[in-house]
């Protein structure tokens, strides 16, 4: 064999492997790509979504292709870097999405027609700090609260508590009775202690956004009374909690719940689909107690998910109309119901079906609203207080830190980068 | 014409020379031996032959053509490796076939040659088995074969008995003599076997430390080896070497006495000493006897009725006795006595 | 010989049963892997839900070719242009060999996971994004520097016998490697298939990176996003997981034959 | 016999045609982007554009409270990680002795048994343990219960006393397999006579292992080690799939892979800082490094071979 046949030989080789590969891409006139941390919708966007849009737009073709929320923003980072993400990015709420489109990354979006639908308070996650420019049109909030098993509090003879001291002897009888593991929240991930417990219980006490607003100006710290006092509450959870919750995943506590093993589930409105499939006993709700009968409620209504026009798209044209149909009351209401639990941020005000999303939206008109703490400014720098919110919330439940300890902690973590203006 | 002609070849790995201006001729139909010590070049040389290693220096001649830069392949040899080397995923018949196959020969031509070589080495039974399936002796005369087939101008043999259990060494050392009285081809081969050196060349090349001793039949290097290397190195037993005043006395600085010509002699002894060690074979009794003159190997015929210990007497007439200078050369019949 | 014996048997339990824990769990129902986890699938428990809720779903056809053709092709690769480059290392002597072998095993201490940003750029130079040859190229070259180590290393103990035979039979320096090298180290290819087989197989971030479109997802990641997409549908969890065995074992099973002549006669004695 | 290079002074071209496709492959698409990556520490970024920052960020690393206190923590749980993981290789070597056994039946199919976990992926080994562990589901607990040793169960990854030990055994037991079987590649490798010597001289069973068999496999198990220290610093997959990328609880299971990804690509609302990732990156191939020459200089030189 000679060097030139030989030489053929390697080259067969890579044409072969090339072209294996060649004929797996993806060419369509014009396609639209959604990238998106939201997997557990996908049959969802298949199915009734984009058929939606694409029956008033025959000329496009949209593609939601999500990824693991883990994986999301390493996944995504990476392609826009390199410039291969897809045209519509799912934008998360305040910084992620911020540093996003401080590097050009996405396109501002003032303009654009529907805009006007929201209002600046419901745009805020998506706008710039100076309040001038939006660049994702929102999509859903979620608000955090207690669903609870029906069932099994009439089969108990229980009433969802309004107080806080209710609230604690509600945990107590369903103890004392032992059918049911009173709560169902793991330590394991993290998240679900800062985001169900913390997130969800602390509003009621630092005030909702006075507190927040109080913290990034700097008039307020986390080792004040009102901030310190959440934790010391969530300390008070363990002994309601499964066997082995340090153990215990995400997954877990849902299943948990679902299989009616537990009676309470510290939740976020986006559980409601899921739960309504999985569930085989009727589901009620309620809004975070208060300290007295009386107090006014506070909830965490956050604004979660928007959707971006990446600046690299090829085909902005389509990509707008994509997002101006998303910014339209249609979609509001479509998405709204074939995702119960994702709250509209548009204005007008949507009608819904399922009764414990309505349950979960009535708290809007009987409660304040307020953010999640961690989200606006104060997670821009290193420690990162959202994970730090995270290890703590779990600390303070296992016991590993004393809540005045935790709070300390957290609060030297933010002075170390973050310098409010005064 | 000269079959293989070399011209000044020397060999250099990085900074050590391991050829050293080798001078050779080879006429053709000759049996020629390379031998030597291990390390001595002797491989190396022959592959420089085969061109499989490139000499530093110097030119290869092969059938009067120059094959300086000619690959292997196309310098007309057959090759047999020492360890046979034998494609283990082919057959028998395709390992012979190979070499024709990529000359491009008729396909009728390579089953005729093939025939031939196998009928000559009573291979034919064998034709359609792999390598791992045969026996060494097998395995070696396939390996001869897959060389015959080529019809080489020259013949290459690389210690190709090394591999073989003692008696099937001398059975095949038989059947490539026989091999080489039939096909009257050139053949070089390399052994570090001075036995097979002398029963199966025409001519033998004695090389030591990278330079050639001595050439010549297998006879004249046994009656006149050129130095003491050759001396000490053909021939078995090994050959005595007296040095000091016995050696001073015949104007030598070494002489050199073959066991066998070494006889006992009861009166005026021109060595005496006690017999240290006997070997007994039956054909031949080996007897190591230690004398002023160091220790000396004596070959007696037959049976010798020796006791160990025993004092004895030895001589040797002068007509045998090989004297050396002190460079180690040969030096003429002594005159004195 | 019987104390051997329960030893191996006691640990064959502690490595298969966790394993087989899984496959069995993924033939019952919701209810059942949750309330009695260690009953074997019953007339009351078994339930084939989680299967049809994977095979129906997601396109796990595609997605387990699309696996295939990725590791297939990568061995390949890896396996000719490394045993290429092992020859060159092994049988010849010239300036840079040294040089080129440490160079061609640095690979071997830095997870090639750290180029990602580079990677992916030059990918999409290459327009190679969302295809299935990005990934393979990212293989090849993760997995050229073992393979490079491990049969330069084998190739060593070929006899040169065998190619100073070849080249006077005339086969060129091509044909010796390819036709009479390439066979003798079979064992050796074995083993670096089965190691380098592996992580390709089961790796989820490249897949992510650079070919996450549906017509290039490989079967790992259609499974950890399954798993995302229905973090508490256990049933299609488990099944999920159980198709992802079957593959690689038996890729394994099929390379296994050489695998223990190979490192048996190489690189690691 | 001397290696000889075949014909020096003739056409070489075929050594560049072998070498070629590896190295351009290997080159273009690993060794430039991670070097791209590596030297990204040395920059800092202002506004969209790096910045030579010389080596600040590894000053940023050692000492700067906010990054040093993970750096150092997950460097520990590295180390302490790599402890545990070493049991891998005396299990694997020990099963592989009795593999090695003559005579024994079934080997074959214990091999494939021990070597199946490592066969698997990351995604199914975490998920399969964390449920196997899970306090709610109960199986590790009613398994122990089984044995009158419920008392034993403990939620174990979710424990900062003990979710890195258990990890440790996780990762043992699904890669016992390697060493298991280059070990008994070798073990089979020594030729009958010497342990028939062996035999004949008295020296049999647990001893003959430790006194004829194990020095003959030192540099075998000199390679399994260095293995096992490369594959252990960059570790992350198990951790970031049964832990999450925070290394929970409270950053007990937190070991320089999962440390990198976070710092790299960021996490959650953690932006990523490629800077300060290409310097934990940089840290973590130093490490391998400084190890991997360790090795090659210190304790390889002393293992004897032995040509059998």
């Amino acid at each position: 064999m000679s060097i030139p046949r030989f030489i053929f030989g390697v080259l067969a080789l890579i044409a072969v492997l090339t072209c294996a590969g060649a004929g797996a891409v993806w060419a369509a006139p014009v396609t639209l790509t959604i990238e998106s941390w939201r997997n557990d919708d996908l049959a969802i966007w298949q199915e009734k979504i984009i058929p939606a849009f694409e029956k008033t737009h025959p000329d496009i073709i949209v593609k939601f292709e999500p990824t693991a929320p883990t994986e999301y923003n390493a996944a995504l980072n990476s392609k826009l870097d390199a410039g291969t993400a897809g045209d519509l990015i799912t934008c998360r709420p305040f910084d992620a999405s911020l540093q996003l489109f401080q590097k050009g990354r996405l396109v501002p979006l003032n303009g654009l027609k529907g805009m006007g639908n929201f209002s600046s308070v419901a745009r805020t996650a998506w706008t710039t700090d100076d309040g001038k420019t939006t660049f994702c049109v929102p999509m859903a909030a979620v608000i955090h609260g207690f669903i609870y098993n029906k069932d099994a509090f009439d089969k108990l003879g229980l009433k969802p508590p309004a107080t806080v001291p209710e609230f604690f002897a509600l945990l107590e009888k369903i103890k004392a009775d032992g059918t049911y593991v009173p709560l169902a929240l793991g330590t394991k991930e993290g998240w679900e202690t800062a985001s169900m417990g913390y997130q969800n219980i602390g509003p009621t006490y630092y005030k909702g956004e006075t507190g927040r607003l109080a913290l990034i100006h700097g008039k307020a710290k986390l080792t004040d009374p009102q901030w310190v006092e959440p934790f010391a509450v969530l300390a008070k959870w363990r002994p309601y909690l499964g066997d082995g919750f340090e153990a215990q995943s995400y997954a877990d506590s849902q299943n948990l719940f679902t299989l009616g093993r537990a009676a309470i589930y510290p939740a976020g409105s986006w559980e409601i689909s899921g739960f309504r499939k999985q569930a085989t006993f009727a589901l009620g709700a309620f809004a975070p107690p208060v300290q007295k009968a009386g107090d006014t409620c506070y909830i965490s209504d956050h604004p979660d998910i928007a959707l971006g026009l990446n600046a690299k798209s090829p085909h902005p044209a389509q990509a707008k109309a994509f997002l101006e149909w998303v910014a339209s009351p249609e979609f509001a209401k479509l998405y709204a119901n074939a995702l119960p639990g994702f709250f509209s941020l548009q204005r007008a005000p949507v009608a819904l079906s399922d009764p414990l999303a309505l349950q979960f939206a009535s708290w809007r008109g009987t409660c304040k609203s307020t953010i999640r703490p961690t989200y606006q400014i104060l997670s821009r720098g290193t420690p990162n207080l959202e994970n730090m919110f995270w290890v703590e919330g779990s600390n303070v439940i296992n016991g590993t830190d004393a809540p005045a300890v935790a709070a300390a902690k957290l609060q030297k973590g933010l002075d170390s980068w973050y310098k409010p203006a005064k | 014409m000269n079959a293989l002609e070399l011209i000044g070849i020397t060999k250099r790995f990085g900074s050590t020379e391991v050829l050293t201006g080798i001078d050779l001729c080879v006429d053709e139909g000759d049996f020629v031996v390379f031998v030597g010590p291990s390390g001595c070049g002797k491989s190396t040389l022959l592959r420089i032959v085969a061109g499989l290693e490139e000499q530093t220096s110097g030119n290869v001649r092969i059938a009067g053509a120059s094959a300086d830069g000619v690959p292997p392949a196309k310098r007309g040899i057959g090759m047999v490796f020492q360890t046979y080397a034998l494609y283990p995923h082919l057959n028998v018949a395709d390992n012979m076939s190979l070499a024709l196959k990529r000359e491009g020969l008729p396909r009728a031509e390579i089953e005729r040659r093939l025939a031939a070589a196998a009928e000559m080495l009573e291979l034919g039974p064998l034709l359609k088995r792999k390598p791992a399936a045969l026996s060494g002796g097998q395995r070696q005369r396939v390996a001869i074969g897959r060389a015959i087939v080529r019809a080489p101008k020259l013949f290459l043999f690389d210690e190709p008995l090394s591999n073989l259990d003692a008696a099937l060494r001398v059975n095949t050392r038989i059947e490539i003599a026989n091999l080489h009285r039939a096909l009257g081809s050139t053949m070089v081969y390399v052994t570090h076997d001075q036995i097979e050196a002398m029963t199966l060349a025409d001519k033998i090349v004695v090389l030591n430390a990278g330079t050639i001793q001595q050439v010549g039949r297998p006879i004249d290097l046994y009656t006149m080896p050129a130095n003491l290397f050759v001396a000490g190195f053909i021939g078995s037993p090994k050959m005595n070497f007296i040095g000091g005043d016995d050696a001073l006395r015949a104007g030598a600085h070494t002489l050199g006495i073959r066991p066998e010509h070494l006889t006992l002699a009861a009166n005026a002894p021109r060595w005496s000493g006690t017999v240290r060690h006997a070997e007994h074979l039956g054909s031949d009794t080996f007897l190591y006897v230690r004398t002023s003159a160091g220790e000396l190997t004596v070959r007696v015929a037959g049976e010798a009725h020796v006791a160990i210990g025993q004092p004895i007497g030895l001589s040797a007439p002068d007509a045998l006795v090989h004297r050396f200078d002190d460079r180690g050369l040969r030096l003429g019949q002594s005159s004195a006595g | 010989m019987l104390a051997a014996h329960a030893v191996l048997i006691a640990y064959t339990a502690v490595a298969v049963l966790p394993v087989l824990f899984i496959v069995m769990n993924s033939f019952k129902s919701r209810r059942a892997i949750f309330l009695a986890p260690l009953a074997l699938p019953g007339p009351g428990s078994f339930d084939l839900v989680g299967y049809t809720t994977v095979l129906k779903t997601g396109a796990f056809g595609s997605y387990f070719a699309n696996s295939l053709i990725v590791t297939l092709a990568s061995l390949a690769g890896i396996i000719a242009f490394g045993s290429m480059a092992a020859f060159a290392l092994a049988e010849y002597r010239f300036r840079l060999n040294t040089l080129t072998a440490l160079y061609l095993m640095l690979g071997i201490m830095i997870p090639i996971r750290l180029g990602t940003v580079g990677i992916l750029e030059l990918m999409v130079a290459g327009h190679l994004v969302n295809t299935l040859v990005a990934l393979i190229l990212v293989y090849v070259a993760s997995g050229l520097p073992v393979a490079v180590f491990v049969l330069t290393e084998f190739m060593r103990t070929i006899s040169d016998d065998l190619k100073n035979a070849g080249r006077v039979d005339g086969l060129s320096e091509y044909e010796i490697y390819f036709w009479l090298v390439l066979p003798l180290v079979r064992p050796a290819i074995a083993t670096v298939a089965v190691f380098t087989m592996i992580p390709i197989w089961n790796d989820l971030w490249f897949p992510l990176i650079l070919a996450p479109g549906e017509a290039t997802k490989t079967i790992t990641l259609g499974a950890q996003q399954f798993i995302g997409q229905y973090v508490t549908d256990w049933n299609a969890v488990l099944a999920a997981l159980s198709l992802g065995i079957f593959p690689v074992v038996g890729l394994y099973l099929i390379f296994s034959k050489n695998l223990i002549r190979g490192i048996t006669s190489g690189a690691v004695k | 016999m001397t290696r000889v290079p075949p014909r020096t002074r003739r056409n070489r071209t075929h050594i560049v045609v072998f070498l070629a496709p590896a190295v351009l492959i290997y080159t273009a698409v690993m060794i430039v982007p991670l070097f791209e990556t590596l030297r990204l520490s040395l920059f800092t970024t202002s506004g969209n554009h790096f910045v030579w920052n010389g080596v600040a960020n590894f000053g940023v690393l050692f000492f700067d409270e906010r990054q040093s206190l993970g750096f150092w923590n997950a460097l520990r749980n590295n180390v302490y990680f790599f402890v545990i993981q070493m049991l891998q290789n005396p299990i694997g070597i020990g099963l592989a002795a009795l593999l090695a056994l003559p005579r024994l039946r079934a080997g074959a199919f214990y091999r494939t048994a021990i070597f199946l976990p490592t066969l698997l992926s990351f995604v199914i080994v975490g998920f399969g343990w964390k449920l196997i562990l899970s306090p709610l589901w109960g199986v590790a607990p009613s398994l122990l219960g089984a044995v009158g040793l419920k008392g034993l169960f403990a939620p174990y990854l979710g424990r900062e006393s003990s979710a890195l030990t258990t990890l440790g055994f996780i990762s043992v037991w699904q890669y016992v397999g390697v060493p298991m079987m280059l070990a008994y590649a070798a073990l089979i490798s020594i030729p009958d006579e010497i342990i028939d010597a062996a035999e004949v001289d008295g020296v049999v069973g647990i001893a003959q292992f430790f006194r004829v068999k194990l020095p003959l496999i030192w540099p075998t198990i000199g390679m399994i080690s260095i293995l096992t220290f490369v594959g252990n610093f960059n570790a992350f997959d198990l951790v970031y799939v049964t832990q999450g990328a925070l290394g929970a609880p409270n950053y007990s299971t937190d070991i320089l892979g999962t440390l990198l990804y976070r710092t790299f690509f960021g996490y959650q609302l953690q932006l990523g800082d490629p800077n300060m990732g290409a310097t934990v990156a940089t840290m973590m191939f130093l490490i391998i490094l400084a190890g991997v020459c360790v090795y090659l200089f210190a304790v390889q030189r002393k293992i004897s071979r032995y040509q059998f």
